[in-house]
């Protein structure tokens, strides 16, 4: 017979916990808990912040190699660039929030990401975001679309880190929950990095930031359960960001941190308070004693359950070393920003909470943690579908069109509306991002020769149809866009963005991808440092395309040798690495041309990936290309008309063999780039290739002012860049 | 050649601006906290930098425009001696009267970042000299409130007088008469909206912003 | 006609702009200010003459565009 | 004590968002809408009981910070 503590109803129970759970809590209780302790249970053992649905799978990751300083477990993870310094990266999703309230939802998202990142002592050098749509003609399409880029950008701009790039994809599936995942990426001194664990007993817990109000209390709960529509009814009071005080957050924190004073730090993310203190005590093995009362408070009258989850954004929790207090009070009154000492560690083991006098909670640490529930679920492999080649599909009737069809596209259209919105360039270290032709941004070290190339790549049509190819091809494109630019691959962050995990197929969609990404992660050598799990992205039972996204990071130890595909000139020699059997499922050319999503994406083959991109990186290492742009969505056509858009230089392109021209134009196949060589350079690199058994093609020569095809097919410069700069305005009812 | 750069809460563009002022000047400028009431002895150039002082919040700039600071700012600027503002940094000097007219949210609404080509209109003047009037230069815009507005009478005095002394070439955010920036009077106060410490390294943003600052404090 | 509304946010929602300005005034020494909140006032010229229907029209315009419901109240004046 | 300023654009100054929401009405079909200003809404709270001085010291705070005599004029009702 269930028990319940006074006030509790079996309604309010079921409001926080499910049945069982509800039975674990008063086990480890050994009483029926009271509503503070049930809020605290409930936010801890959420989807959110146990990842009970994932932990299982998400520990297949490899997380290790020589250049990983921290990987999965703290706020962000650490990676070594040389010279004693450490680059810090996460990625997250903010995508609930910001369905249902686009400006807010966005930039507390922005804000959040920067948190993980400033939290391990870094400094904030750049921001990313990858954002998935609706169809374009869904009637919440363009104002989703509006509130999320403002939002962004109002929140990156306003605190100062440019935001250098993105994706962003338009489809049906994606009508009913938008994708907004962020990514942040920080520069520390190695041995200067900040952890959640190093607390020890007798230490002054201390918070600092804006005040707590109401905001988003149950966030934490919400982001882990499916919309329905009603959900526009039932939401909690919305989270609203202020980027002023988050900049003055990260100068102070990064100022406290040049001192001694800290033993260990946690932002207040998803279940602030609670999760922000109950992480440290559970690293560091010790006890809490919080005093409610010190709290400050934005509202007349909270109580302690709402304190415990509110959610208000720019906060952060620091655990001093004794007698340092003073210091951090000075650093946080000269910004500006509260600053109170709230309690301090313990022997006990227990979290224990007094609000106006009185014990409103007291509960074992170690069970909270240990004892979070992790699920088994079932899950269904994927039933794969038949590869789709060229020769099975009649060619279009008219190759310009088609070519210019792809170009204004949703997917490989121009995004400049939305990166004009974005500050690209504040902190005067971007060496390339959005408006650059690269296939990633690049981020100077400040004060050095040496670049961080940083990537956001997935391709949920690929999940979709085959889930473990679609994992390895999320992650062999991170790594192949990192190659393009000149980069030594060194890791990866994800935002794993998937339906309700309730159902085999979906928790199958799970599991598949995550075997892709870590076989590509491991052939790679291409860790998993940190992370992000979003689930229950589903509205009246219908999922999102299964959307794994990856965010890369790589080196480039020396700026003068990165590589764009914007230096063409006439004359160059155009070469593809990489072979070519046209394949044409689940492809950009299907789905626009024959309005089919169906078939098997092309195969990865990831030893074949690794041989050709460490042949690509070394010629540009040794300067012999000129340009470099790598073979993704919309296969060949597409990259070359970039490239020809880019360089303002025409490229006639030369196709034999049997392979039918819309297979060797429009295919996906993998492991694939497109060069340009000076022909001063054709032969010797040519040789190199084939010294390395990697297969190069030549495939025409740069000239002229238009793209063209066997001297038959032709579509000129202004052609292309005009059909691809008209999407976005049009769809945001802005075109000329 | 003294400099100090005034830094705000909310201003990021502080530490551009000094790498730019040191790279010409190869001394570091002083860093001046808004609760500061006197500029570092001997200042010559003061230069208020870009970002978002107080999160651009009521009106942008209106509440650095009333920091401790500026009282100093202004005598120093009485004084005859120069003061750039650049993007947040104009908007304050508009704030306080330094300079005239008002900058409003952008036509479009929207932020605007992009490389805006600019025309030197008079490379007379102690900020322009480096460059020749009518040169084209491409400067880095990034803001979402530089629609510079003033009634007629203002805009006539201004150019009557060469005071505006760069123009968009093609205008981004609705200025009248395709203003970018402008000069006091007496032609020793400056605010851009563009962003010339960010055009300092032909692989940072091109180098057209150099030229501002060796005209102001000379090559070193 | 002329319609007046003002839009303000919902009680517990953070205004950042609101507290910037507080503390702002309190440092110039207006030390009896508490607290601010900050809002939006539009007015519109409106042709007709029917108030009522007018004011109809208005409460729909604020539900479709002039307020964000998720977080904004607002409050219309015909004059 | 409460004060409730109104700060408004003075005619003839340029209001982008303004035009920009008569603009987006029109597009909406609200065809009866002229012409739109927007403006802002300052409530403060304020300690003390002698409204007159409050009033005084509220100009003052509008004067020195709240609106911008180039642009704006305000208004202000104490409650
Ligand atoms: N999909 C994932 N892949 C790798 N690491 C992950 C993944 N999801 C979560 N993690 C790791 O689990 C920890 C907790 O994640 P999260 O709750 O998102 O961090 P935070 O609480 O700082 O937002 C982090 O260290 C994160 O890197
Ligand atoms: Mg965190």
């Amino acid at each position: 017979m269930t028990q319940f503590a006074e006030g509790i109803t079996q309604e309010i129970a079921d409001s926080h916990l499910p049945r069982d759970e509800y039975e674990k809590a008063v086990e480890i209780l050994g009483r029926a808990p009271n509503l503070v302790e049930l809020g605290i249970f409930s936010v801890m053992w959420s989807e959110h912040c146990s990842y009970k649905s994932s932990r299982v799978h998400l520990k297949k990751f490899p997380t290790t190699g020589e250049k990983v300083i921290q990987g999965p477990g703290e706020n962000a993870g650490v990676v070594d660039i040389g010279d004693g310094q450490a680059c810090i990266f996460k990625m997250e999703s903010h995508n609930h929030p910001s369905y249902i309230e686009p400006y807010q939802g966005a930039a507390t998202g922005v804000g959040g990401i920067l948190r993980d990142v400033f939290t391990m002592g870094a400094r904030p050098i750049a921001l990313m975001n990858a954002l998935r749509f609706g169809a374009p003609d869904h009637p919440k399409t363009r104002q989703l679309v509006s509130g999320v880029v403002a939002g962004i950008g109002g929140y990156g701009n306003c605190v100062g880190v440019p935001t250098v790039g993105g994706e962003t994809n338009f489809h049906a599936g994606y009508n009913g929950n938008i994708l907004v995942n962020a990514m942040a990426v920080g520069l520390a001194d190695a041995d200067k990095i900040f952890y959640a664990r190093g607390a020890e007993p007798g230490q002054p817990i201390v918070y600092v930031g804006s005040k707590t109000g109401r905001d988003g209390i149950h966030g934490a709960t919400m982001a882990s359960a499916e919309f329905d529509d009603e959900s526009d009814e039932k939401r909690p009071t919305v989270q609203v960001g202020d980027p002023f005080v988050e900049k003055k957050l990260i100068e102070a924190c990064l100022e406290l941190m040049a001192t001694d004073a800290i033993a260990a730090v946690q932002d207040m993310g998803a279940a602030g308070l609670t999760s922000s203190s109950v992480e440290m005590a559970g690293k560091g093995q010790v006890g809490l004693l919080m005093d409610l009362d010190k709290v400050p408070q934005r509202e007349d009258n909270m109580s302690a359950y709402e304190m415990m989850l509110s959610e208000s954004q720019e906060r952060m929790l620091f655990i001093l070393k004794p007698g340092k207090e003073q210091i951090a009070f000075d650093i946080f009154n000269k910004w500006e920003l509260d600053v109170a000492t709230i309690g301090e560690t313990t022997e006990t083991g227990r979290m224990v909470l007094t609000h106006n006098g009185e014990t409103v909670c007291d509960i074992p640490l170690d069970p909270l943690a240990e004892d979070a529930p992790m699920y088994e679920r079932p899950w269904a492999r994927a039933i794969p579908e038949p590869a789709v080649l060229a020769d099975e599909l009649s060619q279009p009737k008219d190759y310009e069109e088609a070519i210019l069809t792809l170009m204004v596209s949703p997917d490989l259209s121009s995004k400049r509306w939305i990166w004009r919105q974005y500050d690209r360039h504040v902190m005067a270290d971007t060496s390339a991002s959005s408006e650059d032709p690269a296939d990633a941004a690049i981020v100077r070290v400040h004060g050095s020769n040496k670049g961080i190339a940083i990537t956001t790549d997935c391709t949920p049509r690929y999940c979709e149809n085959h889930p473990i190819e679609g994992g390895k091809q999320a992650v062999a494109e991170a790594w192949r866009n990192l190659t393009a630019v000149g980069a030594d691959p060194i890791a990866i962050t994800d935002c794993m963005n998937f339906g309700n995990p309730e159902k085999d197929h979906i928790m199958g969609q799970f599991a598949e991808c995550v075997e892709g990404m870590s076989e590509a992660c491991e052939v790679l050598n291409f860790p998993v440092v940190s992370g992000n799990v979003s689930l229950y992205n589903e509205t009246n039972g219908f999922a999102i395309p299964p959307t794994p996204a990856v965010g890369g990071v790589g080196l480039i130890p020396d700026l003068s040798k990165r590589m764009g595909f914007g230096c063409v000139a006439a004359g160059d020699i155009l070469m593809v690495v990489g072979d070519t059997e046209g394949h044409l499922g689940a492809s950009i050319y299907l789905r626009e041309m024959e309005k089919r999503e169906d078939g098997c994406p092309p195969p990865v083959d990831l030893a074949v990936e690794k041989r050709n991109g460490d042949f690509v990186r070394g010629e540009i290492r040794k300067g012999s290309i000129k340009a470099c742009h790598d073979l993704s969505d919309g296969g060949l056509a597409a990259a070359a008309s970039e490239m020809a858009m880019a360089s303002g230089t025409g490229l006639n392109l030369v196709h034999e063999g049997d392979l039918p021209l819309h297979g060797w134009l429009f295919g996906e196949d993998q492991a694939r780039y497109l060069l340009a060589v000076d022909e001063a350079n054709a032969k010797a690199i040519r040789k190199a290739a084939k010294d390395a058994g990697v297969p190069l093609h030549v495939i025409g020569i740069a000239g002229g002012d238009a793209l063209t095809i066997n001297g038959m097919i032709d579509v000129s410069i202004a052609d292309l860049k005009a059909v691809n700069e008209s999407f976005m305005p049009t769809l945001m009812g802005e075109a000329e | 050649m003294k400099s100090a750069v005034i830094v705000f809460p909310g201003s990021n563009c502080d530490r551009d601006a000094a790498m730019a002022i040191e790279k010409v000047t190869g001394a570091a400028p002083a860093m001046v906290w808004h609760q500061e009431t006197e500029l570092p002895e001997g200042t010559d150039f003061v230069m208020l930098p870009g970002g978002f002082s107080y999160g651009d919040y009521l009106r942008c700039g209106a509440m650095a425009g009333v920091s401790h600071i500026i009282p100093a700012v202004k005598a120093h600027a009485e004084a005859g001696k120069p003061v750039l503002g650049v993007c947040n940094g104009f908007q304050i000097l508009i704030e306080t009267g330094l300079l005239p007219g008002a900058l409003m949210r952008n036509a479009s609404l929207h932020f605007v970042c992009e490389k805006a080509p600019l025309r030197v209109e008079n490379a007379n003047t102690q900020f322009t000299s480096g460059y020749s009037t009518n040169r084209e230069i491409v400067i880095p815009i990034a803001h979402h409130d530089g629609n510079y507005f003033a009634d007629d009478e203002t805009l006539n005095a201004l150019e009557g007088d060469g005071r505006v002394l760069f123009r968009y070439a093609s205008n981004p955010n609705g200025s009248a008469r395709d203003i970018a920036g402008i000069a006091n009077e007496r032609g020793n106060v400056m605010g851009m909206m563009p962003h010339p410490e960010r055009a300092i390294d032909a692989d940072h943003g091109g180098t057209d912003g150099l030229a501002l600052f060796e005209s102001l404090l000379g090559s070193a | 006609m002329k319609a007046r509304i003002h839009v303000y946010l919902k009680p517990g929602v953070l205004d950042p702009q609101g507290a910037a300005v507080a503390g702002a005034l309190k440092n110039l020494g207006f030390n009896e200010v508490e607290s601010a909140r900050q809002g939006k006032l539009i007015e519109l010229d409106l042709t007709g003459d029917d108030a009522d229907a007018a004011k109809a029209r208005v409460e729909d315009m604020c539900q479709k565009l002039l307020a964000n419901p998720v977080i904004e109240n607002f409050s219309i004046e015909m004059a």
